[in-house]
């Protein structure tokens, strides 16, 4: 089993909490560790009660843990809640006036130590020094966010970290040992939302709409926060279907695009798609799930749009879905999307969830500088003449100029149309219409990302999972392994099409299959029965608004 | 020299006699007169009969859904600026579906020029009232007559300093000539909205009816004093106005992002060397 | 096999061919036969080529056929278009100046007979004679139509039929004979969409929003030609998103309510469908199906929005589809829809399509005057106090009060909330309001109509089918049961939820099973084995825009 | 009698100092001074800060979608016209998803009461531009300051005979019971856009800012003259008018619907009689 330190930072909404968590989890990044940040807050500026919370450990971790090492309590309430998860030598940092009685409790003099607005830097540099990092690597973090614009913020930041860091050697004994890490490996922290949002601009992103949604919202900002540099234009609509349709009038006139929405305001997108399937235009759709129906749980995670997503839009048309199962894979299948909407000139769609979306992960190098991307359009010259836009082909794909780059006209139609786009009424050709757009699926099986596997070929237990859970399932069924018992995981990152060959042997190979769902309906499972006839018996779902974890699996494992 | 012929002649499925007929006719005269070729114009429409305009016409076109045409153009048009992008749909579309949309562009000021066909009917639909209908109007769906205000594009477009805005009638070719050709000149967002005779389901607004009532605005007429513009652009009933009823100079929106003072979106690409920059600023 | 004898007008729109067509079936209802109405048209004003078939019989009969016996032909295009289905003894009315050699041509000096507008009364005499048809019943529906608003044209109209009459009488041998019969029942003539919309006023509806899209339209304007009499408010909106919102807070304060669109217009509904399943208010949502992506085929028919809106919305909460099969089910499972929304207070959901929409049929009568409706909310003298709009109960229904209607406040939210109605981040309380409104799926299964069932209980070959393509595989497979053929039909008219155990052993029992949809894809065979497990392995499937006949599907088994 | 603590008294979500708490204490206040109890209203809201008001309210509520609360109203105020029904959201709510709603709302002229909390941000989803923030504004998502013309409610309301149409400032508490006082009492559609300072993520239109600008319109102002008014909607910047700004008497939808006269639709049924005459017309 990986050796992890589980880091819990609780508090309310305002008191700082995401950066202190964001800057201590940058410190352990460089100092060489990987981490599993999963971020809990609620529908709220100010008050509430939110919790930043970083898994640590030397080795790959791609799940979040129940059970807390370190507790940094920014209020009371904070060990009220989640006092009971303190693994038996856990430690809490907790403000002195705070009158609980606990054993593990380091009570730290805040207000001595500097002024409210400082209590976040206080705790940094208690838990910085409690975990043994050091105080320049954290010091030379603060001068990054503040040197530039606030300098004298900067200076007052250093000075309550080092009193901190002074403070906490002089008055704990306890540490909470993380193993040294000799020789750090240079790595990138990132969260599913810009891993998305870089994986976006690494593939030729050049247009992205959007309307604020929560937990999507982070990717059309990160990707504003690169606009002057990289070119690229960001536009906020004034609504989703205003959004969804600037998209593919931009991905029409040639400019690669993308949209980021939720639940509800991809519900309202859903014309869009069947117009994106109709017209053939290439465009990226990221559903970024919470919890429904409705407004539900708008800051939660969920993974209940999986069926709605995959049937959106009226009529008949190829499309592709895939889930990230890592913040790796919203970089590299995000760059998979564009190419494949480039290529099959249609909707695809990434369908994450607001964990992955906010959970920072340490990333090995990305080498953005050598990746390809595709060119949109075809080449006007290798085009017959007359250009006839959606001339029927083997493979359904029509050869895609871009208006008003070549002396070429380009059409596209909502109606039924012919080959060269008119509207029509012809029936016969109707039916072969449908057929040419069907038909993109064969090419689109034949590149389907293959479900990833771990475990013996014929195991007594077979988890299968889909997008975010994958850490979750994968670490469950490692230590399962560890306790002896031969468990294996299946996991899909690309959802749709599905391609059976590539994995019902597994399930027919296994004496048990549960499927693992962030739902209450086992969507996923649903499907595989409806490609494959293979039924999943039990499943272990979850809908309460959390991210799965390996200790929620186990629970229901050990109860069976 | 770009010829009107050059832009096609196209069976329709138009009724004999649809104010449709002459707004094509007067399109085509401008875009050759302005020597714009075919490849250089992009048509945006929604779903109705006057959508259903750009089949009808040699250009790029993007025959989008119901009331979803103005963005579409927005993508368009911010993708590539060098296409001159005119959105053609009718009163349903425009201001019924997609009356969201109408209130954003003219917020935005993209060059985009929007040319509705104002027929104050739903026409493909057979006949019920439209926001433009008036008030009283009997209809099957309304048989005891429209009981709402009419919406009033011109007087919104005004009140939101709409960059160009203008009225026409369907029947006065000379004129809708010259509104649409001030419309894809003036350098921002242009409405020109038309009078448009629905021969099968407005028995009331007909040509007659209109012909009547219009009248040109008269030289003296300033089109940039923004009170006069709100009074004239509310004028309805005995005497209609048509003409420039307001115009201002705004810049346009595409002119205002930094982004795109480098040249259109389309065909640039981020050098590698910046992506890594960018990147590393995660380590 | 039924004896009918099938009547096809054609011509382009604007040549009253609707009018001609509705009298014509109306007098023939009248006469006592059975008919099935397909209508054919292009999305135009005036122009291009439609269609009015009419199949009669004097048993009943639920499907359209291709062959045709009389045709109508309002212009010379008729002829080429259709021409080749004519029967052996098929015969043509057509204008004397047409040129073609035909010999069941009777040339009809239609000039002669009447001015241009009345061609249609022309072809209506002619035609009625022919069939046999009583000159008074005809000039009765005339007058019903015309004497009221304008009885100078009702006049001329007689005069014209009379002439019609006359001159058939004298210059054609030929007759098109239908079976005469001797007590005509009383019949009323519907079709589906005049079914579902009496249907709903029998239902108690009270209030009706819809946005003009074809083929829903006919619905809201059947209700508005009423709503003098009865009462009900039918309102256009801006949008379809005004709409599904204006149905919500009309059935939240205690109007049943009901929406009709098509799927690009139901798309735009999905967020308001999944509002609400989160607030459980009660909606009859109608889609009335036409040929997609995007606008598609506005004016025709297809069945592929079944998984659209069996998954539309965000989030998980139960729903109920219906897909009524033939006209008269379109008026009871309109019923049965309001009733079941109003007792689990969430979507249920119509699936028509333009065929059915279309369609008339003589329909026995349907004894409104004693169907009972359903009261909407619960009465607040059985309530406990304080009230909770959302109190867990075992089954997942909660009392349902109507706001000013007694003096307990009524709420409804879009957000997770507590059994109050209040907005919770309790998430404990999340999951137990997740399975508080899925638990209504419990009572739905109970209720389910089953499929309908015709044939041997283990045939060579069983039809699997639903919605509106009843009729043709029902008589497809009473054909091949003529023919000799073990075969059944299996049809369903309840969509979801599904209960495997009504009909999963007639599956089963089969040799082979095909599904029979219109749709390019099987959606309905999907969902089956999703649900069951059972894979249809053959599909008959139409997706050019026409509706499935017999002769579709018995031109597929011959070829087998 | 009723008091404003029947109107209860909870906790809310909302940041300490926000503008948004004045205006609840101004709604119980209206509310008990017209004698209206909490059974009697209905209200409705969309999704975002301003949106939760409903939760902090004893009184029936619809919480629904973002941008839809208005046609929530319509459909409940349609289907019992005896309900008071008020409809409370925000800037981004109003004004941007459901913009078209508003326009529609302006011309059914419903007897709904409308109240924005018009911040000119995005509170709730962390301080994006509304469409009702300046020109020049900068966000987090809009760094180069917003380039498109703030929306203009009141001018466009104005523009479209909306039957009430008035602006206060959350910091003015009288001035605000007194507006949405008449809002109410008017028989029609009411807008109420109330200027709310968002302390955590508008930096630029602080309560200082507001009423430093913010003037009382004199009582002289005549409400009715359109013409006037459309002036007085439209002025903004140094000196921001408070007050009614338009009014006319425009008769509510509902009083003009033939079947309404009958009494409210709830509770309402159809005889069976009258069925069975509608059916036999299908002979
Ligand atoms: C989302 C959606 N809703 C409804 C329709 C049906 N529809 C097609 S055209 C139209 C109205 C057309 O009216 P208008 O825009 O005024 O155009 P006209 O036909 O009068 O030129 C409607 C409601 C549709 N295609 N899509
Ligand atoms: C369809 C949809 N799109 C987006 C959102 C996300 N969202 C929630 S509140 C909000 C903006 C709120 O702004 P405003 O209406 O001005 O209210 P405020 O929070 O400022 O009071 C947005 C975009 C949503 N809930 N639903
Ligand atoms: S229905 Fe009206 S708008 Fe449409 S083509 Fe005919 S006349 Fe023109
Ligand atoms: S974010 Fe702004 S509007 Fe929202 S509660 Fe805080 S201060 Fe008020
Ligand atoms: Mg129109
Ligand atoms: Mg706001």
């Amino acid at each position: 089993m990986v050796e992890t330190c589980n880091i819990l930072i609780g508090g309310e909404a305002g008191q700082g909490l995401v950066t202190l968590g964001q800057l201590l989890a940058r410190c352990l990044v460089r100092s060489g560790y990987r981490i599993v940040v999963t971020q809990i807050y609620q529908s709220i500026i100010r008050g509430g009660h939110n919790t930043f919370s970083i898994r640590v450990g030397t080795e790959e971790i791609e799940a979040p843990r129940r059970a807390v090492d370190l507790l940094i309590a920014m209020n009371e309430e904070t060990i009220r809640l989640h006092g009971g998860r303190l693994t038996e030598k856990g430690v809490t940092i907790v403000d002195e006036s705070v009158e609980l009685i606990c054993d593990t409790c380091i009570k730290v003099p805040f207000k001595e130590l500097a002024e409210p607005r400082f209590f976040n830097v206080v705790a940094l540099g208690v838990a910085g020094s409690l975990l043994g990092l050091k105080k320049e690597l954290i010091c030379a973090l603060l001068d990054e966010l503040f040197a530039r614009k606030k300098p004298e913020m900067a200076e007052m930041n250093r000075r309550v970290l080092s009193k901190a860091f002074e403070w906490c050697g002089k008055h704990t004994g306890v540490s909470v040992s993380l193993p040294a890490i000799a020789d750090p490996q240079k790595r990138i922290m990132l969260n599913g939302n810009e891993a998305i949002a870089l994986g976006a601009l690494s593939a030729g992103l050049r247009f992205c709409a959007y309307y604020p949604m929560t937990p999507s919202t982070s990717i059309p900002m990160t990707l504003i926060s690169t606009a002057k540099e990289t070119g690229i234009l960001v536009e906020q609509g004034e609504d989703e279907i205003a959004v969804i349709n600037m998209a593919l009038g931009a991905s029409f006139a040639g400019a690669p695009a993308m949209v980021a929405t939720s639940g509800g305001g991809f519900a309202l997108m859903t014309e869009g798609v069947s117009l994106a399937g109709m017209t053939e235009t290439p465009i990226v759709i990221v559903v970024a799930q919470r919890p429904g129906p409705a407004t539900g749980l708008p800051t939660r995670t969920e993974q209940a749009d999986l069926e709605m997503v995959l049937h959106s839009g009226h009529g008949e048309f190829p499309r592709v879905l895939f889930a990230p199962g890592s913040v790796e894979e919203c970089f590299h299948l995000t760059r998979r999307a564009f190419e494949t909407a480039e290529r099959y000139q249609g909707p695809v769609f990434l369908l994450t969830d607001q964990f992955l979306a906010d959970s920072y992960r340490a990333v090995d190098p990305l080498g953005v500088e050598e990746l390809p991307f595709p060119e949109p359009g075809t080449d006007p010259a290798v085009v017959a003449s007359p250009y006839r836009r959606f001339v029927l082909t083997e493979k359904g794909v029509s050869p895609r100029l871009l208006p008003g780059k070549s002396s070429h006209l380009v059409v596209a139609d909502s109606d039924e149309h012919d080959e060269a786009g008119h509207i029509t009424e012809d029936l016969a050709l109707r039916s072969r219409m449908v057929e040419k757009r069907l038909q993109k699926l064969g090419g689109l099986l034949h590149e389907a990302v293959p479900p990833d596997y771990a475990g013996s070929s014929l195991p007594e237990l077979l988890f299968v999972s889909w997008g975010s859970t994958k850490g979750a399932v994968w670490e469950a069924a490692s230590r399962l392994r560890e306790a002896g018992r031969d468990v294996a995981a299946l996991h899909f990152s690309q959802i749709w099409p599905l391609v059976p060959r590539q994995f019902l042997g597994k399930l027919e190979g296994a004496r048990e299959v549960i499927a693992v769902e962030g739902n209450a309906t086992g969507q996923f499972s649903r499907l595989l029965r409806r490609e494959t006839g293979f039924e999943i018996q039990r499943e272990i779902l979850r809908y309460d608004g959390l991210p799965v974890t390996p200790e929620y699996i186990l629970d229901v494992i050990e109860k069976l | 020299m770009i010829d009107p012929a050059d832009y096609g002649d196209f069976e329709t499925a138009w009724c004999p006699g649809c104010g449709n007929f002459p707004i094509l006719k007067a399109v085509k005269t401008v875009l050759a007169g302005a020597g714009i070729a075919p490849h250089q114009v992009l048509f945006v429409s929604g779903i109705g009969q006057a959508a259903k305009t750009p089949h009808y016409l040699n250009a790029n076109f993007f025959n989008g859904l119901h009331g979803r045409a103005l963005h579409v153009a927005t993508g368009a048009k911010l993708a590539n600026p060098e296409l001159v992008v005119i959105v053609e749909s009718g009163d349903g579309c425009t201001y019924g579906e997609g009356g969201n949309h109408f209130l954003a562009a003219l917020r935005r000021n993209l060059d985009l020029t929007l040319i509705v066909h104002d027929n104050q009917i739903y026409g493909l639909t057979k006949g019920q009232a439209s926001p433009t209908s008036e008030e009283g109007f009997v209809t099957k769906a309304q048989p005891e007559g429209v009981q709402q205000e009419p919406f009033h594009p011109l007087a919104t477009a005004v009140a939101l300093h709409g960059g160009f805005v203008a009225r026409s009638l369907s029947g006065m070719a000379d004129h809708m000539v010259e509104m649409i050709r001030q419309g894809i000149a003036h350098k921002g967002f242009s409405l020109i909205d038309i009078l448009q005779p629905c021969v099968s389901f407005n028995k009331v607004n007909t040509f007659g009816w209109y012909k009547k009532r219009c009248y040109e605005l008269p030289a003296e007429y300033d089109p940039t004093d923004w009170e006069a513009a709100m009074k004239t652009a509310m004028s309805w009933g005995e005497k209609i106005p048509v003409g420039v009823i307001y115009q201002n100079d705004r810049s346009d929106y595409a002119a205002r992002l930094p982004v795109l003072k480098a040249g259109p979106l389309v065909g640039r690409k981020t050098a590698p060397a910046v992506l890594g920059r960018i990147l590393s600023r995660y380590l």
